[in-house]
């Protein structure tokens, strides 16, 4: 089971060898009802301590799977189920400090079934997290 | 009352079936409910059936694996409980350059009207993708759906899509809906009908997992779009399935927005005997959606059973 | 997986045949941190709507099998395990009304590692549940 | 810091061995949280070792499922994790109005044993019943130990039991447990410390389900012991193993309770390099465990890390 925010609180750590760190890692639960198309996703938006990586620069892994920001747009079978989820990995030279930091997410869905005007929908939560290892 | 019954009042005798969709449990399924534990919560609420949402319910769908069907059909056994409705979805915006072919949607639901048979479902909603502000569906539905009637018909699957909030009974939508059936002359077409539209007092919280974006844009639509119950008579018999749509009932058995007390009179009255599925879209704090579903069996069940009482009793118990 | 508080919604209902009920059943989370045998559990008392069902005049369902409250007192074998519920089971004549009640329950634990003084501990907890069917 | 170290600047340069104890997602466990999910966070800490309570998370303990066993070893493989110690009960009051016996308790301490060995354990911490207010354990702790000494070193297990609030280190019950090791020379008997000995500020909640009753009768336990760090000089060579007992750590990585920046230089200072197993002991709000846990990992590594920088740099890394 996950937990109810979206973004878990394990699964959040710096990726890249110990002391020349690469990025970092977030997990985030699929919050939508139903299971989503990757194509369906047009983004993950993260704000860490006030700093904005957006979507545009991750990749998102789903399984043993990574996608590029253009590569989930054209993903239309591939599908993110519910009760599952996916990470969200972020380039970022010298990784996170240890520590709590206040992350915040915005996945961006496109529902087909609501008219065009309201089109990405911005589907938010934050929290604090810990990066544990340096 | 006494005396000979009249063949409307033969038919407003007839009962409600009861059954929950799995949508009620959104956000608890995968948090702090699995698929096993909503069979128990829906068998314990009394209900005779079961409803999902494929894509949801089934962790690889399209095709299930054979130890999750064995499991399926080993809960649907132990808990005594049957398939009604599988949801499913027509992405018809499939990337945000481009819209399925009539193909596409064909080849989407005929796949769902398999993995619904497999699975012993009577009915299939797709839920096709809109072109504008009024929730026209996209022309795709047309062709998608007749391509599929006569797979429809071999696996005795109705299809039907959901009249639902902000799209009211009389409207253009639902009226292609009926000339469709009439022209085709199906039987593997119908209506259902989601109790949402008869709403008639303003939401504050909403469970479908919307934001303040949509909020604000579609106010109105918050507020209820108070379809007249009377309204039924029109396309009542095209209506097989009833999703009960609702969002907040108190200890007092008050439902905060949905007027059953009129609607399940008017039902009977239409001699409805087909499902009411419950599908809770309220606060989606842990496990509340467990409790609020049992609040809305136990009101409709006294409604029921009020108009039963005050028409000669219930003949079917 | 069972809803947090102690008393769960499901599995609240009137036992007995419809029109001549003779009583209700609760189940309730075994809540402490670790599996108890039954004779550590000094009884189960439940309170609802105010009105009291001491754990005395009660069985208790653990799986299959029910016991007494004499007969939990000297199971020393038999576990309630944690993630599991156990049924509290009711006599009353008609058993309880459709509708929501409140029911508070209190659990008398025996912990043999707190002083005797602290014996038994009341763990207990109360909600609103629903009987549906009357 | 440059030269040549002396012997215990050496030792003190040794690293802890980091772990979670299961007790920490008490009630997350069962509601929110599987066995293999709890694998995964303690994973998630970077640590290496898992403790269990043996009758919490073996389902049907005493004795394991087959299958059960099949996936301890499978989650083992896969997190990376080694069995640390494992939590068992001796229930010396086992009815209200009887007493096991020496032979009850020796048996009871058998079958622990021999079911950690068969999950791959190191340590067992019985916890035995008490006689008095001063929590003096029932005096069939030592034949009930003494028993089972040989069995223990067959299976090369250590016996811990927890030094734990409101008994302090310097305390006959302790004291009575280092007269044991002096007379039997045992390898298999130790001390274990639970960090709750060191809390020296009060605690506003507490998570081990007790009630009003024993917060009233048991206030200044509540108000933490506060046991000088420096009395682990008397009894750290009979320490093997440690609980990391805690209670709140804010986003600052601040604890409420616990002086870790007494602790930890003093465990380093006196060779520690044993496990700190994490017993979060909180509010125990659905998932807030699982965070607590994170950031006492965060913080201890941070101490322990700024000890070693401060004492000739990390020589274990
Ligand atoms: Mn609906
Ligand atoms: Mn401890």
């Amino acid at each position: 089971m996950l937990e109810r925010s979206h973004i878990q609180s394990t699964g959040f750590h710096n990726i890249g060898p110990v002391g020349a760190r690469t990025g970092f890692e977030v997990r985030i639960r699929q919050p939508n009802y139903r299971s989503s198309r990757l194509s369906l996703i047009e983004g993950v938006d993260l704000v860490i301590d006030g700093v904005e990586y957006p979507a545009e620069q991750s990749r998102i892994r789903v399984g043993d799977r990574e996608y590029t920001h253009a590569e989930m747009a054209e993903e239309t079978v591939a599908r993110l189920y519910v009760g599952t989820f996916f990470t969200v990995i972020v380039p970022k030279e010298g990784g996170l400090a240890p520590g709590v930091h206040h992350v915040a997410s915005s996945i961006r869905f496109r529902h087909p079934y609501f008219p065009p005007q309201f089109q990405p929908v911005f589907v938010r939560d934050a929290r604090h997290a810990t990066i544990i290892l340096p | 009352m006494t005396g000979i019954l009249t063949k409307r009042e033969c038919n407003a005798l007839s009962a409600f079936k009861y059954g929950v969709s799995l949508y009620s449990y959104t956000e608890d399924l995968g948090t702090v409910m699995s698929l096993e534990d909503a069979f128990d919560h829906v068998a314990g609420t009394g209900s005779t059936g079961i409803e999902i949402l494929g894509e949801t319910s089934i962790p690889t769908y399209p095709e299930p694996t054979s130890a999750w069907l064995d499991n399926w059909f080993a809960l649907l056994d132990r808990y005594r409980l049957e398939p009604t409705n599988m949801a499913a979805w027509v992405d018809t915006r499939i990337t945000i350059g481009r819209n399925m072919s009539a193909q596409e949607g064909t080849a989407q639901i005929a796949q769902d009207l398999r993995l619904a048979h497999r699975l012993g479902f009577k009915f299939l909603r797709p839920k096709f993708g809109v072109i504008d502000g009024d929730l026209t569906p996209d022309p795709i539905w047309e062709p998608a759906v007749e391509r599929n009637l006569d797979l429809a018909q071999q696996l005795d699957i109705v299809i039907l899509p959901e009249i639902h909030s902000p799209t009211p009974i009389r409207h253009p939508v639902t009226d292609a809906y009926i000339a469709f059936i009439e022209r085709t002359g199906t039987k593997n077409f119908g209506l259902m009908i989601d109790t949402g539209i008869f709403q008639d007092r303003p939401l504050n919280k909403w469970g479908g997992g919307e934001t303040d974006e949509i909020r604000k844009g579609a106010l109105s639509f918050l507020n209820g779009i108070k379809v007249p119950v009377e309204h039924l008579v029109d396309v009542i018999k095209y209506v097989p399935f009833i999703q009960a749509k609702f969002h907040h009932i108190d200890e007092t058995l008050h439902d905060h927005h949905i007027p059953w007390d009129r609607i399940i009179p008017m039902l009977k009255k239409l001699g409805y005997a087909g499902y009411l599925s419950s599908e809770y879209e309220g606060a989606r704090d842990p496990w509340v959606s467990i409790e609020q579903v049992r609040r809305q069996h136990a009101l409709i069940r006294k409604l029921e059973a009020e108009y039963d009482a005050a028409h000669g009793g219930n003949l079917h118990a």
